[in-house]
């Protein structure tokens, strides 16, 4: 305990001298935030301070091991540098889906080489990634998936198409899913297998979205040669590191969004509210479920101190916070009224539209939700 | 869908129908002038052949040279434009200041132009970013033989291309509604392009002079003529929300009997089947409401305006219903440009706060029942 | 029209003249209401002689032809009748399951004999008939019943059991679905006949609600001798019986209840919808419902004076009912909560609770329903 | 199901467990006593065994012969009351009027009877049909030594065989809170059958006379007091609303996989599993919202009070949600009194008033954000 106390003055200590002021405001929106990656556009040298500074320390990761470029941290240590970081409104220094998704799955599926070779610069925000899962005519069925991957001896060749890629157009590498063998039965038979966006074949097409965004894209593989040792896990067994990833996504996503601590959706729109006594209702209502929410992940957080994390927990949470935001008050008052209120204008083909949904587009949980229903 | 019509209506609907399935559809109007980036936000040539087929017409008495039909029809009509998007004049020009001008004056100089689908009218009644008409602070101040019109107005559809501005402010009489003309000294009009693409239009009147013929009705008479309008206005904008959502369902529907996840068509799927019922009984019924209100607009009843309000609610929460369950049963593709759906939803934020969104008429039908 | 005109005056001056002042007061409960019988038990002198002033005339039933008991009112005198009544607030002299439900199917698949038996003593209030379709493990799957009639010669013999039969215990006589053939699909082999309650072998045991009351039975059937000529339509199509009854059971069904023109939940309760904001944000919410509702009455009612009636409409309208009801304000907050509010006291065992549940108790709908769904 | 406890937190729940489903059941308590129309609606026997087995003294602190422990355990205790239905002066003695209790002199009149399990004490709060703490019109006035105490109080839960009554009433001073002995002079106790069977009462204080060592705390701090109490009492009534739930559910799980209808399960229709789904869902946010007001209180935070009505405005919605599926879900069976899930109905709907319904709450959340 007295270990963990000087920890935290240290790391307060620390942190006040080297997070700059900016880097303590909120984020704006997803392109105000710090991704890092071969082409990083730093919105400001703050921003690049901030990353290269936490990453000297390997507190982009502060709970991967030293020697893949993380701080080494314990559970508690790594919980006292988030609530010191929380004291002073400190901006995360990256994101990264390779932080998020693909490292965990490397830390426990990669080899010794593989984890040498992509955490560090993970860690050090030098290489974006991007999430080569979801198939045009797959949707919530992942596992259908037709990307093809042949064995050619000294290389790999993927011929296929993924949809939905976040940020394809800027990632620098992707890991991806592709079927490796198409005798199997469609769990069997999938590869989890990583490329550098830029090798030839691979393309990007980004998607127009009705709020006038494109954070999707459409990507195609055309006869894409890939590297032999660039596979994570088994061939043929990418199933089992796709779900361990998922399960990580999920964690991810059910911290974003909404809820958390970021108050009440009423306090921030009191005037609106003020003029119209039904919505003042239905703002209180979901007020007290974005209040109730984060009570839920800090049960979780709980468990976690003690045992291996609650995947089907993390899987309704999330379910809930898609509910909220798609139909956060009731049917057909969903929170995207709520900006159509500030201003009926100024909206046309840049407004915000239901960005929200998004996560329902990603959404792949519906059948253990489903399941979940019956505890047995 | 559709009710009980007599032959007439049935005649009107096809017409109608025909109309904006092909000229007013999606492809021909919304995108068009969407991807062109009109200043009006929709097209001239359409609603010169609203006129040519009469449409512009229908509230119109025969011996003005309309059709003398009622807002049960125009309500036909708004709902075809509904299914298709339609950017178009129609609901503020032929349906709410067509019947601001009924038995005026101002007939005469303004009916000609909007029966033959060349004159475009607006409303300028909101002033804040809620449609509040209870509260109208512009100013109309006695001048000379007139007024001089002061104050800011938002929200203004089709304010930017209109020939006419029916105003609403405040006199020492009271409310009073004034007819402004394109262009008038010390108005300054700012399109704005809306969610759906549509143009409205902030206003501020900054000292506009207008002489007496230009009050719509009787100085001091505006609440009345409002309360006409609105009727007119919520009424016609019911059906059009009506149209909307049945066409983004019947979208939806199509699309759940081609998708396939799982080995099998989504629609195959309970969940779906429920919640496609529920919203198929929502939309019957919220279009039985606006019909009912309009009958009781052209009868002239006396409690019009609580089933009115009634109606724009209930067809302002279905419609939302319905384009919110189109785009996520529709799921990631919902959300593209490349499809409709999306396009439904974004008309349906702006339809459902023009004339009062359904908050704002619930809370009225509780208003209006004392409670 | 001029006759129209004339019936009208003549309706008004009768009704003046023949319904009693307490027979103009609202309906308080089921049990305020007159449901005739063989031992009907009056509520008062006036109770009856509004009930026998209605049924001389024909007008209990006064569509049904003449010859049957009926007034044989053509649809525009029948919907005259009903406003003259609606204008003074006049009861219905007669709550009858004879009248709503086995008249009309008897008017269409009865004989000659059966109608000239049965109808007129139906009109006039005389035979309380109760409905025997659901059963213990059928639930909504009605067709699937199992009560046995087995052709002896000279009469039927019916053997089984009946559930949620409503005043069963205090009917006189039952329609009942029983299956003849027990080999055939379960659609076929039904047939719809009637009987006796007082026959031999008749039981009924009230089933006690939650709420206190009992106006349910379980209905059981031991040896229970039926003369042959008291099956109506063929034996083994009675199916075509049932569902024809069923669509003038919905028809009532959706004519009852909450919302008509009963006027606005909330001005009913302004006082507690005062102190409760959110409260009056649900009931608003629910009021405009409650007045869209009729509106959609009104077209099918203008529908039927063109066609025949729209079953699967009716279907709808009587599921849009249940689910006001049943859940009229938002999820958790059903109008029984209402009831709730009004004073926590006094409803031990004798409360109201949640009787609206009922219909769904009943619902055998809901196959059609989500057909309905899907529009070919 | 519950959470992550510590070992003598799942101790505690064990034991609970164990006595409220045997001798707590429902047909030993809750059936038992309502078909014996028993006065008091709860059994002596079994609050006697709370005394022995130490639940009694959950919240009151060693030094005074309790546990020691906090609300969360109070918590745990009343989850699995909750599941039972089993009526017990638990919550309002227990926890509201032993936290009403704490640090006042009154203690060593009233705990030692309670941590026995032979006193039950009640408190008199609201005077309108609803939870309303903030209108206190019961009035306070000095007289002697003590005062005198004149209004009317209803709602009482279990106040027809208290042997105290803390009742809140307007001095001079402020609110103050008194504790009012049985059969005092001047007080009229009328018993009233709730709808979960429980007896409430309805009680009329015509000038009683206490004397000052009857104040809880001080002489206008009942403000304080109250808030102490209400906060125990509604997040204590928030885990007996998430126990009650989870029951309800489990139970109409079980039935979903019993009950078969056109040849399968329930239980394998789509539109059924999703609603169980989501159920799940809340219940587990309830309950975790109700456990993070209780750890806000144990930990004496500021801002315990904010949570506390979100926890009891989360857990209310999320039980009668399940007790409305639970009915539904089990057909025309589900409103006979045969079966249990009625009686669920029924308790949720007067645990739902107790201390304050999910409207109440969410609105108290809506002005303690300032909106």
């Amino acid at each position: 305990m007295a270990d963990l106390d000087s920890f935290r003055a240290d790391t307060r200590a620390w942190l006040e001298a080297n997070c700059p002021a900016e880097m303590r405001e909120p984020v704006r929106d997803e392109s105000d935030a710090c991704w890092g990656g071969r082409n990083a556009k730093f919105k400001s040298d703050a921003q690049k301070a901030w990353m290269d500074r936490m990453a000297a320390r390997g507190w982009t990761v502060p709970d991967w091991p030293t020697e893949y470029g993380g701080g080494g941290l314990s559970p508690a240590e790594t919980k006292t540098l988030r609530q010191e970081m929380a004291r002073i409104g400190a901006r995360n220094p990256l994101h990264s889906f390779g932080i998020s998704m693909l490292g965990p799955a490397l830390l426990k599926y990669g080899t010794e080489e593989q984890k040498k070779r992509f955490l560090p610069e993970i860690a050090r925000g030098e290489i974006r990634w991007c999430q080569g899962y979801s198939e045009p005519n797959a949707g919530s069925d992942l596992a259908s998936l037709q990307t093809k991957c042949e064995d050619k001896g000294d290389h790999w060749l993927v011929n296929g198409q993924k949809v939905w890629t976040s940020y394809a157009d800027k990632a620098d590498w992707i890991f991806c899913l592709v079927r490796t063998d198409f005798s199997a039965p469609k769990h069997k038979g999938i590869s989890f297998i990583l490329f550098d966006m830029a090798s030839p074949g691979v393309s990007t097409k980004p998607i127009l979205l009705i709020s006038g965004n494109s954070p999707f894209c459409e990507t195609f593989f055309d006869d894409v040669q890939v590297p032999k040792d660039q596979v994570v896990g088994e061939v043929d067994k990418g199933w089992d590191v796709a779900k361990y990833l998922l399960g990580h996504e999920r964690e991810m996503i059910s911290g974003m969004g909404l809820g958390g601590n970021s108050g009440s959706l009423g306090e921030a729109f009191a005037d609106v509210v003020a003029q119209d006594p039904l919505l003042r209702a239905d703002i209180a209502r979901f007020d007290v479920d974005a209040l109730a929410c984060p009570a839920f992940d800090d049960e979780i957080c709980r468990h976690r101190a003690q045992q291996a994390p609650p995947r089907a927990g993390h899987g309704r949470r999330r379910l809930e916070r898609a509910r909220m935001g798609q139909r956060p008050l009731e049917e057909g008052q969903g929170r995207p009224r709520m900006a159509a209120h500030q201003g009926q204008f100024d909206r046309g083909r840049d407004q915000r539209g239901p960005a929200r949904n998004r996560r329902q587009a990603h959404s792949r949980t519906p059948r253990s939700l489903t399941h979940a229903a019956l505890p047995q | 869908m559709p009710l009980y019509l007599n032959d007439d209506q049935n005649m009107l609907r096809d017409t109608a129908r025909e109309l904006m399935g092909a000229e007013g559809s999606i492809a021909n109007q919304l995108r068009k002038y969407r991807d062109m980036e009109c200043k009006d936000g929709f097209g001239h040539a359409l609603w010169k052949q609203f006129g040519e087929l009469g449409l512009t017409g229908i509230l119109v008495d025969e011996a003005d040279g309309g059709l003398g039909l009622g807002h049960v029809e125009a309500g036909i009509v708004l709902e075809e434009i509904g299914r298709n998007l339609t950017p178009s004049p129609f609901l503020v020009t032929a349906v709410a200041v067509v019947e601001a001008l009924r038995g005026t004056k101002l007939r005469e100089r303004w009916l000609p132009g909007i029966l033959a689908g060349e004159t475009v009218a607006a409303l300028a009644i909101d002033e804040g970013a809620k449609h509040r008409p209870e509260i109208i602070e512009a100013r109309a101040e006695r001048s000379g033989n007139g007024f001089r019109l002061s104050g800011k107005k938002q929200f203004v559809v089709q304010g930017a291309s209109a020939d006419v501005i029916l105003v609403a402010a405040r006199s020492d009489e009271g409310i009073t509604l004034f007819a402004v003309e394109k262009g008038a000294h010390g108005l300054d009009v700012e399109g704005v392009r809306l969610a759906d693409s549509s143009i409205g239009a902030r206003m501020t009147f900054d000292g506009v002079e207008v002489d007496s013929d230009a009050v719509v009705g009787e100085v001091g008479g505006g609440e009345a003529v409002l309360k006409r309008v609105l009727n007119a206005g919520r009424a016609g904008a019911s059906s059009e929300l009506v149209g909307l959502g049945s066409q983004a369902m019947a979208m939806t529907v199509d699309y759940l009997k081609q998708r396939k996840q799982f080995g099998k068509l989504i629609g195959e799927f309970q969940a779906l089947q429920h919640r496609a019922a529920h919203l198929y009984s929502e939309l019957e019924i919220a279009r039985s409401a606006a019909i009912k209100a309009q009958q009781l607009l052209d009868e002239g009843a006396e409690d019009a305006e609580l089933m009115v309000s009634v109606a724009k609610a209930k067809a302002g929460r279905t419609s939302a219903l319905a384009v919110q369950e189109g785009v996520q049963m529709h799921g990631g593709i919902g959300m593209t440009d490349e499809y409709d759906i999306g396009l439904y939803m974004k008309r349906d934020r702006v339809l459902n706060e023009l004339f009062g969104d359904a908050n704002y008429h619930a809370d009225k039908v509780a208003r209006m029942k004392g409670y």
